[in-house]
């Protein structure tokens, strides 16, 4: 008897290990290729978001700025730091620079930043306190219960189509 | 009741435990072939879920087929335990006290092996738990309007109750064995038996409980093919959508039931020697019954046919048609001749009395069953609503192996029950025994 | 910045592969920015590019969708007057020529053992130079030939002035079908070797002898679209359409009639109609003198002559004449593999004659403008430069894009010719017969990559533009020939000015800006030129002249040398494959052939009775022999063929065309005869006799239809004209009014839905491809098919009425209803598919757990199952449309009325501040559709088109009386009067 | 230290059980447990037992599932409304299979609870009074009873006809 109980506990510990190492990690915050700091950026010189994501006002996807428009300012600003030295050297190679992507939606989620900036919830709603993070972390795990929750707070459109495609 | 030889407590208890005696070959080689069978079809299943549904037959228009075949036939199969378990309980029939526990036993054993086709049939097996009732992503339930998840709760509450009242009937049983039984028999036995001793106390709740489960099960046993026949008329597609189904399979249900505890009741009596327990008075009895079954399922047939007629709708028309004379005709003839025809034989007293007739019209209703699933799902689904999706299903490799495999699966089962559990419930048929008594009348 | 562009797309190609996976957990992503942002690129955002189709030389304007810099979608070019916003099957596949998996990638070059093998460019490009110069050395420039498919403007003149420096002017440019015999006959009947503009249009009645013209004849798009027009009813009437020729083609389904006559006798019964036309006096603005001399050569054509010679009943012919010149205007269309046989030039002649005497002469048949395809290189100068190739007269062969290999009879011997030129040059996208015979291939942009502008008609001036920077390490071929004249230095080197084909098209382009709008400045006439996909000039027309005295030599009476047990061979160019150029793409051959529903496959058309009489049967392999050749092919049994006229589709038998193309059937050709048909020097299609022989062998043909016939279920129906114009403003009936259960439900914002005219829709099966091609709609391949499991969400059903002499063919549409009371929702355990607010049936594909109920209660069977996860061969994948999920295993997926296009069109409202129009929003195959036959729009508006439509007196809903209450309605066919 | 808690009978006979229950309850003791291979009214009848209350747990459970099917179906419906085939958010009909599975459900998991708390099963101890005789084929009647009474009941029962008295001791 004692045999089968055990035989059943681990299979099923087995079964929930294998299970939490397929769901996909939360909270990540990975080394980024530069250590670009938000909290720099966004917090200390209060550069509104929309400043460098400016497409997340007229496109889906928010974006990330070219290499040319952050050297826009880093030609000349703080160009003795060693990580603005890193983009500066992109830059002369005329390379892009790998970021890794922190935030995604399956490939069968529509989702727009545009409406979203227009109904004017605020970026940290879902990015969570990034001006705070010197390096960015997934700070809020963006699932289907929390955007159901807040759509139906805001009486949003709770259309299936909404948001899958 | 029990015939024979003059049969005492003790004799009951030795014969009947007696089948619970370590195996011989024989048992070891079927057992060894059965497993065999089961791997390949659990290999042929892993091919599916690995490469997709694609791998078996399934086409478009006919998106199910001998899965869902499957699945009804073991649920129907299933019905027979409970209906002689349960029904024959209630109605105080006295030869269901040899029959009942394999009958039951079978009913559990289907049951596992139809539980597995929802799985097998599905695109995405492995997210099978979102047909489960709880609280998905976006706080999404299930659809309770769709008679699949009505199935869901059909068949597992079916499943619960017929293990239930399994393992209630089987607790005396365990106590007997129990307490003839040494090492880790005694202990497997002693923990089934719960602790059982057979006081007054015990007897008196257990015999409550059991009728008010017996009661329960009786409208359970007849809501379960209801529901599964509502899996197809709910739906539209002609020869499907049809007031008639739900008496219809449960009565095709229990006439596939008693024709497989037929089949497996004939050769564990022979095989287990249990001539005095099974006599050929309980198997003319399930003949019997066989015959009232047979002829509802016939008369189905008929009115099915009879109301696509009456109704003068093109399409439905054209299903039953089809069914009779088109691609699949054959296996029409099948079932009509194997379902209806053939168990009118057991009219004649001396073929119902014929061991070797029985076993042999019991598998061809075996085979009529499935085949009458199989007409209903393929034929109408291939003959639908639109000339232009008119298709054909032929099987593949990956459906034939797992229905072996499903076969092999039950059998597995039974085959193990057959050796660790008393085949013949040991205290109904002391039961059936006159009671001892200083006078040594019956009591 | 090009080079930015290009790394951006490395990166995304990896993105789109692992977006295949689909429902997967995710893996880290990277995220790569732009170095320097490319003004037109918005990442989320499309962006589109007019261009010009040039999947046949028809010269369609399209539009190219782009997203993240690549093309993921083409459409037609609304501005664009051949095609005005439509586009057809093979138009859609062009995306699968862009990113077909087997495109050549970089040059090769054939080594000593003969097999081509990769070389650098610089490599290549230096090896023809030294190969070119010791040419020109030995003074064998004249000898160099370029032979191209049909070119216009720019490309065209600069392979002329690159060949005239190089001192030859041996140039061909070729096309299977270059409609020889129409242009002989209008020089012998008018004096001009063109293919005039025909007006269907302002046609009131066509007769068609063997014009396929709403398939692959001249120019389909635009004549379907004209063909629509004609046929719409307008004011109590409609247009009448005759089809004559031997075999039921699509065009021939779509007429009032078929009448199948005797093969070959197309011109006698034109002369037959002549006569009687003349005869009853009928004729239309000739001159008494004319009529008469005109009377003197049909003489001999007395009814009961032609309707013996062609088997068309005497009163018939009587009536068809009057049914012509009834017709005001009215226009015969002839042309086509299926009248170009030994006398094709006569038929023309005859059938031109009988546009002359009904008076469409300069009405619908007008010198102007006049098709640029009559500049195509005539069969017997392919002859000439075969014979030149044998003589070693051609030192060097240049080739783009053309496959003679394959599209020239075998019997002419081109493949064996080849073998005696020194040096055979091919500059190609992809490999195929022809590529594969050659030295050199360089490998060239296509036509999505590529600069360039084409001229279909005199003054439409289609501009061709980039949609996205070159998938792989190809040039375009103007490039190239620049590139190669810089290399030999010299003369060739002086001679261009331009250092990219770029600034040589832009100096073309100045010298039409200052023939035609002279008055604003250059740039900003080149970019309303790109905006708008060209510039168009109006041509008058030219008035034209019958020369009667060189008619009479011509019209001699035709017959086919017949011989006993044998079948005339009728091959046809596919809808689908065209001459083959089509079969390299998987959608194209994942499309039904819509009259016989086949697919993936090449098949012999029989007649049901000569199939009985040979003892032939439905996928039986054959023996086809004709005295030229032999080739094997299954049969498919087919009543659209006339008995003893045998018909196989050009297009397939590649042996050398990519993964998709090799190894399917037998390519007809084969069995074609050398000698050209002496009058215009065409290649007489219909000529030889072909016997057929069983091997006993069975193959499998992949057909789509699970029914010809309907069997009175009402799916495809259809109204008498006479009813129709009974109604004339009344409501033909009530609505069916049904009990309910539960009371409707409410949809606040909009209610989508879409009319489809039955009358309108030509079958063609545009939308089906445009659907592929928005929808990630996977292709299965041939043995799936086979077993039903095709993934089009929108599929033509067809469906054959009426007795077999007498054929009624019909076409529906069908798609997903988008039923008020769908069946298939309740039926899902999960909610995986639902009704949303917009009256959308919705699936949501990563809810679904596949227990396919939902299909098995469809009554409309639209839905579709993913028995597998499908594979895009790389880079197939990069066309995937990243607005819609692609689906994996075990997935059921359907129609969805383009719900990213909804959703689309909605936020672009939103963000302009104001409602939803119609029009705003039109799903792939309404917008595809050449005949516009599908309309889509919002029911709660009262004003929208659909909403009109839906009170159409034409009006049903498929299976209405299973009160699914669906959003599509269907516009009943409109049956013509019994007579004519 | 054993102490005397009872005593047990054995009997071979249905008769001798009953008519030894019937002299020891007329000899005053109350505190009897009969144990019988098989099930029998007229041992119950003997004691005097009231009737099982396990039906009540099935009703009550019945009950139980009956509202939560209700509850389950409506509730989770509404809260996420969503349409499908036409049909109310709240459709009754359709609810009512799963209502009424969930009836039986209960109803027969409310009778298994009412059995296992009133027989008070499964226990890992068999009781002291038990004899395997008495699965197989022996009746036996257990006698709750102080060591002063032990002689008393043993006598009783013998004269019922016991085959073997046993004392019980804990």
């Amino acid at each position: 008897m004692k045999t089968i109980i055990i035989v059943l506990l681990g299979g099923l510990l087995l079964f929930s290990l294998a299970a939490f190492s397929l769901l996909p990690q939360r909270g990540r915050a990975p080394e980024q290729p530069i250590a670009f700091s938000h909290k720099i950026h966004a917090g200390d010189y209060q550069i509104p978001c929309l400043y460098c994501h400016a497409n997340a006002r007229r496109s889906p996807v928010a974006g990330i700025p070219s290499v040319q428009f952050c050297m826009g300012c880093h030609k000349i600003t703080a160009a003795d730091k060693p990580e603005v030295q890193k983009l500066q050297g992109y830059w002369n190679r005329k390379e892009p620079i790998p970021w890794i992507r922190i935030y995604d939606q399956p490939d069968f989620v529509h989702f727009s930043h545009t409406p979203h900036v227009q109904a004017g919830i605020a970026c940290q709603q879902c990015h969570g306190p990034i001006e705070t993070m010197d390096r960015v972390r997934e700070a809020v795990v963006l699932t289907m219960d929390r955007c159901v929750a807040c759509h139906q707070k805001r009486q949003a459109s709770l259309d299936c189509v909404t948001c899958h495609k | 009741m029990v015939t024979g030889h003059q049969l005492g407590y003790v004799q009951a208890d030795r014969d009947l435990l007696k089948t619970m005696e370590p195996a011989g070959k024989l048992y070891y080689m079927l057992l060894l072939a059965d497993v065999v069978v089961l791997l390949w079809g659990i290999y042929a299943w892993m091919t599916q879920i690995y490469t997709g549904l694609g791998v078996s037959g399934l086409t478009h228009p006919v998106m199910w087929a001998i899965y869902i075949t499957n699945f009804v036939f073991w649920v129907g199969i299933a019905h027979s335990g409970t209906l002689i378990s349960a029904i024959l309980f209630l109605f105080r029939v006295r030869w269901r006290a040899s029959v009942y526990r394999t009958a039951e036993a079978v009913t559990v054993f289907a049951l596992m092996t139809a539980g597995l086709f929802p799985i097998v049939h599905l695109g995405r097996p492995w997210y099978f738990y979102w047909l489960l009732p709880y609280k998905q992503m976006g706080g999404l339930w299930p659809n309770f309007r769709s008679p699949l998840i009505w199935d869901v709760f059909a068949v597992f509450t079916y499943m619960i109750v017929s293990m239930v009242f399994f393992f209630t009937g089987l607790v005396p049983d365990m106590a007997v064995a129990r307490d003839q039984a040494k090492g880790w028999r005694r202990l497997l036995y002693g923990f089934l038996a719960q602790g059982w001793q057979g006081t007054d106390r015990q007897w008196r709740h257990y015999t409550s409980a059991y009728l008010f489960l017996a009661a329960l099960a009786t409208p359970l046993v007849i809501s379960v093919h209801s529901v599964v026949s509502w899996d197809f008329a709910m739906s539209m597609v002609p020869g499907w959508h049809s007031t008639i189904f739900a008496p219809y399979f449960v009565a095709g249900a229990i006439h596939s039931g008693l024709a497989m505890v037929i089949t497996l009741l004939i050769p564990l009596r022979r095989v287990f020697r249990l001539d005095a327990y099974i006599t050929q008075w309980h198997l003319e009895n399930l003949a019997k019954l066989v015959i009232l079954t047979g002829l509802i399922v016939g008369y189905s047939y008929v009115t099915e046919y009879f109301i696509a007629w009456y109704s003068d709708n093109t399409f439905e028309w054209e299903s039953f048609r089809y069914r009779a004379l088109g691609h699949y005709a054959w296996a029409f003839w099948i079932m009509i001749i194997f379902n209806s025809l053939i168990p009118l034989l057991f009219f004649i007293k001396r073929l119902r009395t014929s061991t070797p007739w029985l076993f042999g019209i019991s598998i061809l209703i075996n085979i009529g069953m499935w085949f009458e699933r199989f007409v209903i799902i393929v034929t109408s689904l291939a003959r639908e609503y639109d000339p232009y999706s008119w298709g054909l299903y032929t099987p593949r490799w990956v459906d034939l192996s797992i229905t072996a495999g499903s076969f092999a699966w039950f059998f597995l089962w039974f085959l193990l029950f057959a050796k660790f559990l008393p085949v013949i419930s040991i205290v109904e048929v002391k039961e059936e025994l006159p009671a001892p008594l200083k006078a040594g009348e019956t009591g | 910045m090009e080079v930015n562009r290009r790394d951006f797309l490395k990166v995304l190609s990896i993105g789109g592969a692992a977006a295949l996976t689909g429902c997967s957990a995710q893996a880290p992503e990277k995220l790569i920015p732009y170095l320097i942002p490319v003004e037109e690129i918005i990442p989320g955002k499309a962006t589109w590019y007019a261009t010009v189709c040039r999947e046949c030389p028809a010269g369609c304007g399209m539009l190219v969708r782009t997203r993240e810099g690549r093309a993921v979608k083409v459409e037609g070019n609304p501005d664009h007057p051949v095609n005005r916003g439509r586009l057809c099957a093979r138009g859609q596949a062009s995306l699968q020529g862009l990113y077909n998996p087997d495109r050549i990638r970089q040059p090769l070059l054939k080594d000593a053992s003969g097999t081509l093998k990769p070389v650098s460019w610089d490599e290549a490009e230096a090896w023809l130079i030294s190969r070119l110069a010791e040419l020109l050395q030995q003074g064998k420039g004249v000898g160099i030939t370029w032979m191209t498919p049909h070119l216009t403007g720019s490309p065209d003149r600069l392979v002329n002035q690159w060949l005239k420096i190089l001192g030859s002017t041996r140039r061909l440019r070729y096309e299977p079908f270059a409609y020889e015999p129409i242009r002989t006959a209008n020089r012998l009947t008018f004096g001009r070797e063109v293919i005039p503009t025909y007006d269907l249009e302002s046609s009131t009645v066509i007769l068609a002898f063997g014009a396929d013209f709403l398939e692959t004849w001249i120019s389909p798009v635009m004549y379907a679209r004209e063909f629509a027009a004609m046929r719409a009813y307008k004011d109590g009437r409609m247009g009448r359409f005759i089809f004559i020729g031997p075999r039921l083609s699509l065009t021939a389904a779509n007429a009032d009639r078929w009448i199948s006559v005797r093969p070959g006798t197309e011109g006698v019964l034109a002369l037959g109609l002549v006569g009687v036309i003349v005869a009853e006096g009928l004729v239309k603005g000739l001159s008494q003198d004319e009529v008469g001399r005109i009377r003197a050569l049909v003489d001999c054509y007395d009814f009961k002559r032609v309707s013996e010679a062609t088997g068309v009943e005497p009163e018939e012919v009587k009536r068809l004449a009057r049914t012509f010149a009834e017709g005001d205007p009215g226009l015969a269309l002839g042309g086509g593999t299926a009248v170009s046989g030994p006398h094709a030039t006569t038929t023309l002649v005859a059938i031109n004659l009988l546009n002359y005497v009904a008076g469409n002469v300069g009405r619908t048949v007008r010198f102007g403008p006049v098709s640029t395809l009559s500049q195509l290189s005539t069969y017997r100068e392919m002859l000439d430069l075969i014979q030149a190739m044998e003589k070693g007269q051609v030192s060097a062969l240049f080739f783009s894009e053309v496959n003679p290999v394959f599209t020239m009879p075998k019997a002419a011997g081109f493949e064996r010719a080849l073998g005696k030129v020194p040096l055979v040059v091919s500059c190609s996208s992809f490999m195929d017969e022809t590529v594969a015979k050659a030295h050199l291939v360089f490998p060239t942009h296509t036509p999505l990559e590529s600069w360039g502008d084409v001229e279909p008609w005199e003054g439409m001036h289609g501009l061709m533009q980039p949609a996205m920077q070159p998938l792989f390490e190809t040039k375009a071929l103007g490039d190239l020939l620049l590139s190669l004249a810089k290399r030999l230095g010299g003369p060739p080197a002086q001679a261009f000015k331009e250092e990219s084909f770029y600034e040589y098209l832009r100096a073309r382009w100045r010298e039409l800006h200052q023939r035609l709008q002279s008055d604003v400045d250059f740039e900003t006439f080149w970019v309303e030129a790109l905006r708008r996909g060209g510039v168009f000039e109006a041509i008058p027309a030219q008035p034209v002249r019958l020369n009667v005295q060189a008619l009479s030599q011509v019209l001699e009476e035709p017959e086919l040398a017949g011989q006993a047990d044998a079948f005339v061979l009728l091959p046809y160019p596919s809808l689908v494959h065209f001459d083959g150029r089509g079969a390299d793409r998987p959608w194209l051959q994942e499309l039904p052939d819509p009259m016989t529903q086949l697919t993936w496959d090449n098949w012999l058309e029989v007649h049901p009775e000569d199939a009985k009489r040979h003892g032939i049967e439905e996928g039986d392999l054959l023996t086809v022999k004709s005295p030229d050749g032999e080739i094997e092919l299954p049969a498919h049994l087919y009543a659209g063929v006339r008995p003893g006229v045998v018909a196989i589709p050009i297009g397939q038998g590649h042996t050398a065309f990519g993964r998709h193309a090799e190894g399917r059937g037998a390519n007809p050709l084969a069995l074609l005869p050398k000698e050209p048909e002496p009058r215009s020097g065409g290649l007489p299609w219909l000529s030889p006799q072909v016997t057929l022989a069983r091997t006993g062998k069975k193959h499998l043909l992949a057909s789509v239809s699970g029914s010809d016939r309907q069997f009175d279920r009402g799916i495809a129906q259809v109204i008498p004209l006479a009813e129709l114009q009974a109604y004339a403003g009344k409501e033909p009936h009530d609505e069916h009014k049904v009990l309910q259960m539960y009371p409707p439900h409410e949809h606040p914002n909009h209610r989508w839905g879409m009319a489809i005219d039955l009358n309108a829709c030509i079958g063609c099966g545009a939308c089906v491809t445009a659907c592929y091609a928005e929808n990630n709609l996977a292709v299965v391949g041939k043995e799936e098919v086979a077993r039903g499991r095709e993934m089009s969400w929108i599929r033509i059903e067809r469906y054959v009425e009426g007795p077999p002499e007498r054929p009624e063919t019909r076409f529906v549409p069908m798609l997903c209803q988008h039923c008020d009371n769908a069946p298939c929702e309740p039926v899902c355990p999960v909610y995986a598919t639902v009704h949303n607010p917009e009256g959308l049936n919705i699936q949501v594909y990563n809810r679904c757990v596949g227990t396919r109920y939902c299909s098995n209660n469809c009554p409309y069977k639209v839905r579709r199952f993913n028995w597998f996860t499908y594979k895009w061969p790389e880079p197939l994948n990069l066309q995937l449309n990243p607005d819609v999920t692609v689906r994996e295993m075990g997935v059921m997926e359907k129609c969805t009325f383009c719900v990213q296009r909804i959703t689309e069109g909605k936020e672009r409202a939103k963000g302009e501040g104001r409602p939803v129009r119609d029009g705003d929003i039109v799903p792939a195959c309404a917008q595809a559709c050449p005949t516009r036959a599908i309309v889509f729009g919002d029911l709660k508006d009262p004003e929208s088109e659909v909403s009109r439509l839906r009170q159409n007196p034409r009006r049903y809903r498929v299976f209405e009386h299973l009160n699914t209450q669906p959003a599509i309605t269907y516009l009943k066919r409109i049956r013509p009067s019994e007579e004519a | 230290m054993s102490r005397v808690i009872g005593v047990v009978g054995v009997f071979a006979h249905l008769d001798d059980l009953l008519e030894a229950i019937r002299h020891l309850r007329a000899g005053g003791f109350e505190e009897l447990q009969a144990l019988s291979p098989i099930p029998r009214r007229e041992i119950d009848e003997a004691l005097g037992r009231r009737e099982s209350p396990v039906r009540v747990f099935t009703l009550v459970g019945g009950i139980l599932g009956g509202v939560t099917g209700l509850f389950l179906t409506i509730n989770t419906s509404i809260g996420y409304p969503l349409i499908t085939g036409g049909k109310p958010i709240v459709s009754i009909p359709a609810f009512i299979v799963i209502t009424f599975e969930l009836t039986i459900l209960f109803g027969a998991l409310g009778t298994l609870l009412g059995l296992l708390t009133n027989a008070r099963v499964p226990r890992l101890h068999l009781g002291l009074a038990f004899d395997p005789r008495f699965c197989s084929d022996r009746f036996g009647l257990f006698v709750h009873c102080t060591s002063e009474e032990v002689e008393t009941a043993s006598q009783l029962l013998r004269g019922a006809g016991a085959e073997e008295v046993r004392h019980v001791e804990a």
